[in-house]
């Protein structure tokens, strides 16, 4: 692929975020920044939360940024209220999930102050992140973003941000190519997909929206779900975390990429996200609501599949 | 039609009430004939229900039961003004305007069923002055209209007036996009003999 | 370990036709847990009972099956059968082998079969089955009215006269509603001041009954038996304890020109006023809108001439906190305006009838006021324009109603008879006029009530005219009423003196509003929702509080009344005991693992989850948690299929039952 | 939308704007020159098909007026119309096609081309009144038409059914006497405002026609009319070029010059008499215009 | 792997109901009192609510040998709970489609309305399940997948059979 997509502007990204957090943490506006700093191979990067304005410096944003750092906020949401206002840097999608966080009472708008990032694209793996971006490597998610400049953040660097090239929807094609399938062809798929899982949880560990305190699928009394990584309880695992997802997730597709197993969790996430804006015109993400999808009606809804 | 049918009983069966051509008045008016209650506010408001023998309502209430031969062989619908009183002032939105628009072209399709004649000529010559010129050329329409109808000294009075301040124009501009038209008149044509339209 | 025992029932042969229950019973006496079982051949009869209790006590069991009939029809008898012999009456299950399994299927073996794994899946499930108190909520015995129409007054006096207190809150100055109002009603012509003012009269005086008018209600906080009520009680200006309602200050104030709400602004008021002269209380009131005084600062010659000092200008809006058990809710009716339609509302006003501009075009609670002996007109029908006595009037029925056009599709009830009592009415004051009225449909259900209407058209010679009118305007002094009569299909058109419009019954503003306080659905048109349309007509879905009314759907007085009679009723049923007991099929939170993202309170129907707020020692907020209020829950379990880590659980159907059930098959 | 941005249009003139009702076609190009507003004829439009086209085939009539905004896409700017007609089917055929999808998929086919129906519609009523503003419109006022007592017609077409047009109010629209007003006129409150005068019947029932355009005429007479004010050439002909024939028949003397909105706007922001086609109208206008001073 | 299991003709499918106390529960009791016969392959589990049953039940169900499965409450504006079927209604609108994209047959999930008067419709729901599973079959996805272990064959990449076989 030569199709290389410009993010030449990520450098002064990179450095307006400096100057800002620098800025709110020097002014005590905030208490703490969670953004990412400079790993150690040329373009890594790691998530960290700074509390100092002279940790500002060793902040960055580059292609290989692909960490959604509000899962950070999720694990630890229950301090913030005590520490005080936290900044966070947040690509589109990302903010996509702050804001459903916020619709079910994790977090509060006025607790955080958001560093929006203009983003052109991130990459789908991070083993090689000093690698220009282009449409092969560029990660799935970003080939259908809807979001590349997050509004509603307390601060965005201005950039006049290119054009994207459009880019076909991976997922929408792959959803197509499954459900032009017979069910038991798709069974076959997925029993394949769901039969590699480890049930190393890391889909549930990145995930900002898994922040129950104890998982359903953890409990014994009764044992909704088979927890021993056997093909019937990784199935049931990832049936009920797709249901638990639907309507809240907004695709951020982080499950996706840390999976070492590489099952295509995403797969089912966007399927939910679809059939949801099909039969409720629902699209996660965009704004505060007070209901998500599932947990409000209409009387209208449809019920053709009733008898 | 074998005599007068509006003196006619109505004998009322499932047979005798045409359910299809309701919904076809249905589908083209895009309203719902059983809404009406039969209020009577269209015929209230109506500027032409004094010359029709069927009322707006009426016409409704013979839809409802099916007997469309009643409201074809009548004049009524060709008196409607289109003037869409009865639409806007109708507490159940039916749409009575566009019910009259549909039984007009059913009537046409069902050739010959309506006595009025002059309305259904002028009809005629104007669509006749699109399919050939593609716009409407006042002067020729109302020529013809006269010498079809017969009436070759209707409105002798207006011509040389209108004509001596320049509204009745012998010449005019030709569209230059002439084949389009006949085209989209084609195509309708087409589509009918499919069955693709109504 | 559980001991469970299992009891299977003959039903005669009902059940034993079909279904081997011998070999039902050796199959529970097998299944793990299982102490005891046996068969019967009437367990709801007494000796099956005893049986029961007998064994319990014999067998120390811990669970009981029954497996008999539906738990519909005797899961009540068994439990109590249970209870008696101490065990709680939740470790009771019945397995329905009659409805379900014997009388549906003829194959005794396979209904043998069923009826075995039916018996297993109840003993799963029995084993998880855990004790649970019965719930009781105190029951604070005093109620809440909340309008002081026909429908408030009667459901107040009847409360109160059973001995307890009432508050009654009404929102105008006066008491009275819309009946006050009335000239004489449907259809016997009663004059309605004269039996309406003395039940007014009965509320000022009774001792049960606290009255609060020029009220609102701000807030309503809790539930069934247990609700705190704040009462908005807006500044009077005029101090009720020591006023004695003389009337002086009336007299003396010099703004004299203020249209009168009451007489439908065709009568004029002062600034310190009484609507009408019967009002309840007879205390004035100030209205600052339009007072002198507070408009300029000048004036205050109410309080100069008011012998006891009871005019005070400095007074401020009180909030009373009001505890009671149960509310009624009785908000009556406003009419249907054909003007411009309001800012957001879904209803259109009549722009071809002039948009309420033409000033002899009036509604019909206009028509009421100029024809009742104590109106602005003193009963004198005449034009509102020039004072003329109109000798063509026109009446239109349906005006807002029945018409989805406009934004409202029902029926308004009352209309049909009020004309033809206007009519009436106008014959008997206007004796050489002629009324004419403009129908779709004449709709008189109700005792005398057709009589009524053919006797304003047979005797009173009224001209009925089946058809509407499309349109209304002034020519001239006179009012082109442009309609048709469908019956001979020709249109009609009638130069009127004056046109009375019967407007719709809508409910009143800010209808919505005092339901989303009260917690209490309604429908699209802002009427209140009854429980069950049929079954439950006077209660809403949420506990404790009752309907009496138009503020439910168009009604006339005798209805209102009754509605009003039947919610004081369920009123009294409810204080008729110290607590309220109820199955304790409720919601509970686990607290520990809530994460607080109240999911369970957005699909909760009946507002029983709140959100509670865990501190430490010192105070300091650690988290907020959803938590189930018992006394609000219905029991329904939404909350716990929506909780994503089941951090709420519905008692009586926990997910230990249930799984237990499906692993048991 | 009173902003100084220059206001452009695509213009749409109709048949009866080329033939019979040219001094509306005048004084519309004359008038907006003279407020600087531009115009641009679509080029090659088709008849709209008018009252007689959806009388007796709606699909043709959706179909031409979908082929007219096509057309119309071609210009930049709103598509202006003169003609209430004209503007009614074309506001009929994009709220029909906008609702109904089956015929739309039909008209599609007729046309052959996707149906545009994004585009804005406007009648000149709706350019004058809200896109250029009736205070920027009383600012080009150079001879206000002081003590002319207008009678605003606007017909059927103008503003029903409701959510149609959209023009204004159904029942109670007031956007002539608006445009009227700050101009300087006056307006009279009269009845029959909106009832219809039998356009439709022109050519085939007169007898039809006279009727109903009497009592309009009798109605603005009435309420003390000096001239009546219309939006639609087909009003026009039957209010004007019938009226002799109507005094004549009912034995009644209205002499009320019948204007086109655009003649009277033309005549206050100071065109002169021949840029408004005034020689044109059947009852002649002249002596009430100079009797008021305004030639 | 798991033994072959032919599809004998007098395969008696297991079909598990989730029904409403309220309207469905009691219709099957009418069904009951009027004498009305069908097959009784069906088993019963009483909810307060459609709004209380979790897609989880469902899952399990499959998982514990269900062949069909029927979910079915009162009909939208009947609820006894005022909306606990509105609830359910999407909840199950969504679940059916994760079911599906996942490969699991819809013919064997119904769901429907009955209310307490129709003991006829409770009758026809349960025989055209039951008869529309008896035609295909068992269902084998879910206990196909509870006999399987872990690397079932289905990972074909050689550095994992490696490791595996190093094992």
């Amino acid at each position: 692929m030569i199709n290389t997509i410009d993010i030449s502007h990520y450098g002064t990204v990179a450095e307006s975020i400096r100057i800002e957090a620098a800025r709110i943490l020097g002014e005590g506006l905030v208490t703490a920044v969670v953004a990412y700093t400079a790993g150690r191979r040329a373009g890594s990067v790691q998530p960290a939360i700074i509390t100092s304005a002279a940790e500002a410096e060793r902040l960055t944003f580059t292609a290989a940024s692909v960490n959604n750092l509000a899962v950070y906020l999720t694990k630890a949401k229950k301090d913030i209220p005590r520490s005080g206002r936290i900044g966070i840097v947040v690509k589109g999608c990302d903010l996509k999930a702050l804001v459903g966080l916020m619709g079910e009472s994790q977090l509060q708008r006025e607790q955080l102050y958001l560093i929006g990032i203009p983003c052109a694209g991130v990459l789908a793996s991070t083993v090689r992140p000093a690698e220009p971006l282009t449409a092969g490597n560029l990660a799935p998610k970003c080939r259908e973003c809807d979001a590349q400049l997050p509004e509603g953040c307390d601060y965005v660097p201005e950039i006049d941000l290119p054009l994207p090239t459009p880019l076909e929807s991976t997922y929408a094609a792959e959803i197509a190519r499954l459900e032009g399938l017979t069910p038991a062809e798709r069974w076959a798929y997925w029993k394949e997909q769901f039969a590699k899982c480890i049930k190393c949880y890391a889909c549930r560990q990145v995930c900002p929206f898994c922040f129950c305190e104890q998982c359903l699928c953890d409990r014994n009394k009764p044992q909704m779900v088979d927890t021993t990584p056997r093909p019937a309880g990784n199935t049931a695992w990832h049936i009920v975390r797709a249901m638990h997802l639907a309507g809240r997730c907004a695709g951020c597709a982080e499950c996706e990429r840390v999976c070492p197993m590489d099952i295509p969790l995403n797969l089912l996430n966007r399927k939910m996200a679809k059939e949801l804006k099909e039969l409720f015109d629902y699209e996660a993400g965009f704004a505060v609501n007070e209901k998500g999808p599932l947990t409000m009606f209409m009387e209208k809804d449809d019920q053709s599949f009733i008898k | 039609m074998d005599g007068p049918v509006k003196k006619k009983k109505m004998v009322i069966s499932q047979e005798t009430m045409d359910v299809d051509f309701v919904r076809k008045v249905e589908m083209l008016s895009d309203t719902s004939v059983r809404r009406c209650f039969q209020c009577g506010k269209c015929s209230a408001g109506c500027p032409m229900a004094t010359f029709m023998e069927h009322p707006p309502n009426r016409v409704v209430r013979l839809l409802q039961l099916g007997q469309w031969q009643r409201i074809l062989a009548g004049r009524s619908i060709w008196y409607c003004a289109s003037c869409e009183t009865c639409s806007t002032r109708c507490p159940n939105k039916v749409h009575l305007a566009s019910i009259m628009d549909a039984l007009r072209k059913l009537s046409w399709d069902a050739e010959g069923a309506s006595k009025e004649s002059y309305v259904q000529l002028a009809n005629k010559l104007f669509l006749q002055n699109i399919r050939s010129y593609g716009r409407q050329y006042e002067m020729r329409l109302a020529a013809v209209f006269n010498v079809k109808s017969g009436q070759f000294l209707k409105d002798l009075m207006l011509g040389p007036k209108l004509f001596a301040k320049g509204k009745l124009k012998m010449f005019h501009s030709k569209n230059k996009n002439m084949a389009e038209i006949e085209k989209i008149f084609g195509r309708i044509e087409e589509m009918r003999k499919n069955g693709e339209a109504l | 370990m559980s001991r469970i025992g299992v009891f299977i029932c003959h039903c005669g042969e009902n059940i034993s036709r079909t279904v081997d229950v011998e070999r039902v019973a050796a199959h529970a006496a097998a299944l793990p847990g299982v102490a005891y079982a046996t068969e019967y051949k009437y367990m709801c009869s007494d000796p099956g009972q005893t049986l029961l209790k007998k064994a319990i006590r014999e067998q120390r069991l811990t669970h009981v099956v029954v497996a008999a009939c539906s738990p519909r029809m005797h899961e009540r008898t068994f439990r109590k059968a249970v209870e008696a012999a101490g065990l709680n009456p939740y470790l009771c299950e019945m397995a329905n082998i009659r409805e379900h399994c014997s009388w549906v299927h003829e194959d005794r073996e396979q209904a043998t079969v069923k009826a075995c794994d039916i018996v297993g899946m109840m003993v799963e499930r029995t084993k998880k089955n855990r004790v649970l108190p019965t719930i009781t909520v105190p029951v604070t015995k005093r109620s809440l009215v909340i309008g002081g129409g026909i429908a408030g007054i009667q459901a107040a006096l009847d409360i109160a006269d059973s001995g307890h207190e009432v508050v009654l809150v009404e929102r105008e100055p006066s008491i009275g509603g819309h009946m006050a109002q009335l000239s004489e009603t449907f259809p016997t012509l009663d004059c309605s001041q004269c039996i309406m003012t003395p039940k007014m009269v009965d509320v000022a005086n009774h001792p049960k009954i606290t009255l609060y008018t020029y009220s609102e209600i701000e807030l309503v906080e809790g539930y069934i038996g247990n609700f705190q009520v704040t009462v908005r009680k807006r500044a009077r200006s005029v101090d009720e304890r020591t006023c004695t309602g003389c009337g002086v200050c009336m007299t003396k104030c010099p703004q004299k020109k203020i249209p009168n709400k009451f007489d439908q602004y065709i009568g004029m008021r002062t600034a310190i006023y009484v609507p009408f002269p019967q009002a309840v209380p007879n205390t004035p009131v100030i209205d600052r809108e339009n007072c002198t005084r507070f408009k300029t600062g000048k004036c205050g010659v109410c309080q100069k001439v008011c012998g006891p000092g009871a005019v005070d200008f400095e007074q401020q809006d009180t909030l009373i906190v009001e505890a009671v058990g149960a509310i009624v809710v009785a908000t009556g009716f406003d009419l249907y305006s054909i003007s411009e339609k309001p800012k957001g509302s879904p209803i259109k006003g009549y722009g071809e009838f002039g948009h309420g501009k033409i000033p002899d075009v009036i509604d019909g609670m206009t028509f009421e006021r100029l024809a009742s002996a104590s109106g602005p007109t003193g009963g004198k029908i005449v034009r509102p324009s020039d004072g003329r006595e109109p000798k063509q009037i026109v009446f239109i029925q349906c005006i807002g109603s029945r018409a989805r056009e406009k934004g409202i599709s029902y029926c308004s009830k009352v209309c049909c008879m009020y004309t033809a009592k206007h009519t009436m009415l106008y014959h008997h004051k206007v004796h050489d006029g002629q009324a004419y009225v403009f129908f779709m449909d004449a709709r008189t259900p109700g005792k005398s009530y057709d009589e009524f209407w053919r006797r304003s058209i047979e005797e009173e010679e009224a001209v009925y005219i089946r058809g509407m009118v499309s349109r209304l305007y002034q020519k001239g002094d006179k009012i082109v009423v442009m309609g048709s009569d469908i019956a001979v299909g020709v249109q009609v058109e009638i130069e009127a003196d004056m046109v009375v419009l019967a407007t719709a019954v809508q409910p009143q503003q800010g209808a919505d509003l005092l339901a989303q306080k009260l917690g209490i659905s309604y429908d699209k048109y802002n009427f209140y929702s009854e429980a069950h349309a049929k079954l439950r007509p006077v209660e809403c879905a949420t506990a404790g509080i009752f309907l009496a009314g138009a503020c439910q759907g168009p009604k006339d007085i005798p209805e209102t009344v009754s509605q009003a009679s039947a919610a004081a009723a369920k009123v009294m049923t409810l204080f008729s005991k110290e607590r309220l007991e109820r199955e304790p099929i409720v919601a509970r939170v686990r607290e520990v693992g809530c994460v607080g993202c109240f999911a369970c309170k957005k699909v909760c129907a009946y507002g029983a989850v709140e959100e509670k707020e865990i501190r430490d020692r010192q105070g300091n907020l650690l988290r907020v948690v959803a938590s189930v209020n018992p006394g609000v829950c219905a029991g329904c379990g939404t909350c716990q299929a929506t909780c994503p880590s089941k951090c709420v659980e519905l008692d009586g159907y926990t997910d230990e039952q249930i799984v237990a059930m499906i692993e048991a098959l | 939308m009173t902003s100084d941005k220059a206001l452009t249009y695509a213009y749409f003139p109709g048949c009866s704007l080329h033939a019979s009702a040219g001094e509306y076609d005048l004084s519309t190009r004359e008038l907006f020159k003279a407020l600087e507003i531009g115009l641009t004829e679509v080029p090659d439009w088709f008849c709209c098909g008018a009252t007689p086209a959806h009388n007796v085939d709606e699909l043709l009539s959706l179909s031409l007026c979908a082929k007219n905004l096509e057309l119309a896409e071609a210009v930049e700017g709103d598509l202006a119309v003169a003609c209430a007609s004209c503007f009614s089917r074309l506001k009929f055929t994009q709220h029909t096609l906008g609702e109904n999808a089956t015929k739309r998929q039909q008209v599609e086919k007729a046309i052959d081309a996707p149906v545009k129906l994004e585009g804005n519609v406007k009648h000149l009523l709706e350019i004058l009144a809200r896109d250029l503003g009736l205070e920027r419109l009383a600012a080009s006022v150079q001879k206000p038409l002081s003590g002319l007592k207008v009678a605003c017609y606007y017909g059927c077409l103008l503003t029903r059914p409701t959510d149609v047009p959209n023009l204004d109010c159904v029942e109670a629209p007031t956007i002539m006497e608006q445009v009227i007003e700050s101009v300087g006129a006056e307006t009279v409150a009269w009845t029959h405002r909106l009832e219809c005068c039998g356009a439709n019947f022109t050519l085939s029932r007169p007898g039809v026609v006279i009727q109903l355009t009497n009592a309009i005429l009798d109605a603005a007479k009435a309420a003390g009319a000096d001239c009546i004010m219309v939006g639609c050439p087909l009003c026009h002909g039957n209010l004007d070029i019938r009226q002799k024939e109507i005094e004549g028949v009912f034995g009644a003397n209205y002499n009320l010059p019948v204007f086109y909105l655009t003649q009277l706007v033309g005549l206050a922001v100071g065109l002169d008499s021949a840029r408004l086609g005034l020689e044109a109208m059947i009852v002649n206008p002249l002596p009430l215009l100079k009797s008021k001073g305004f030639l | 792997m798991h033994p072959e299991k032919t599809i004998s003709s007098d395969f008696e499918p297991k079909v598990i109901a989730f029904v409403c106390t309220w309207c469905t529960y009691a219709g099957a009791d009418l069904a009951g009192t009027s004498r009305m016969q069908y097959p009784s392959n069906v088993r019963v589990l009483k909810f307060p609510c459609t709004g209380r049953i979790d897609p989880v039940f469902i899952l399990k169900a499959f998982q514990q040998g269900a062949d069909g499965v029927l979910v079915s409450g009162c009909h939208p504006g009947d609820c006894h709970y005022i909306a606990g079927n509105f609830h359910a209604r999407r909840r199950f609108a969504a679940f059916r489609k994760l079911l599906e994209f996942v490969g699991v047959d819809l013919q064997r999930l119904q769901f429907s309305w009955v209310s307490a008067a129709e003991g006829g419709k409770w009758v026809e729901v349960v025989t055209e399940l039951t008869e529309k599973v008896r035609a295909m079959g068992p269902m084998m996805e879910f206990k196909e997948l509870a006999l399987e272990e872990q690397w079932s064959g289905a990972m074909i990449s050689p550095e994992l059979q490696d490791a595996y076989r190093q094992i």
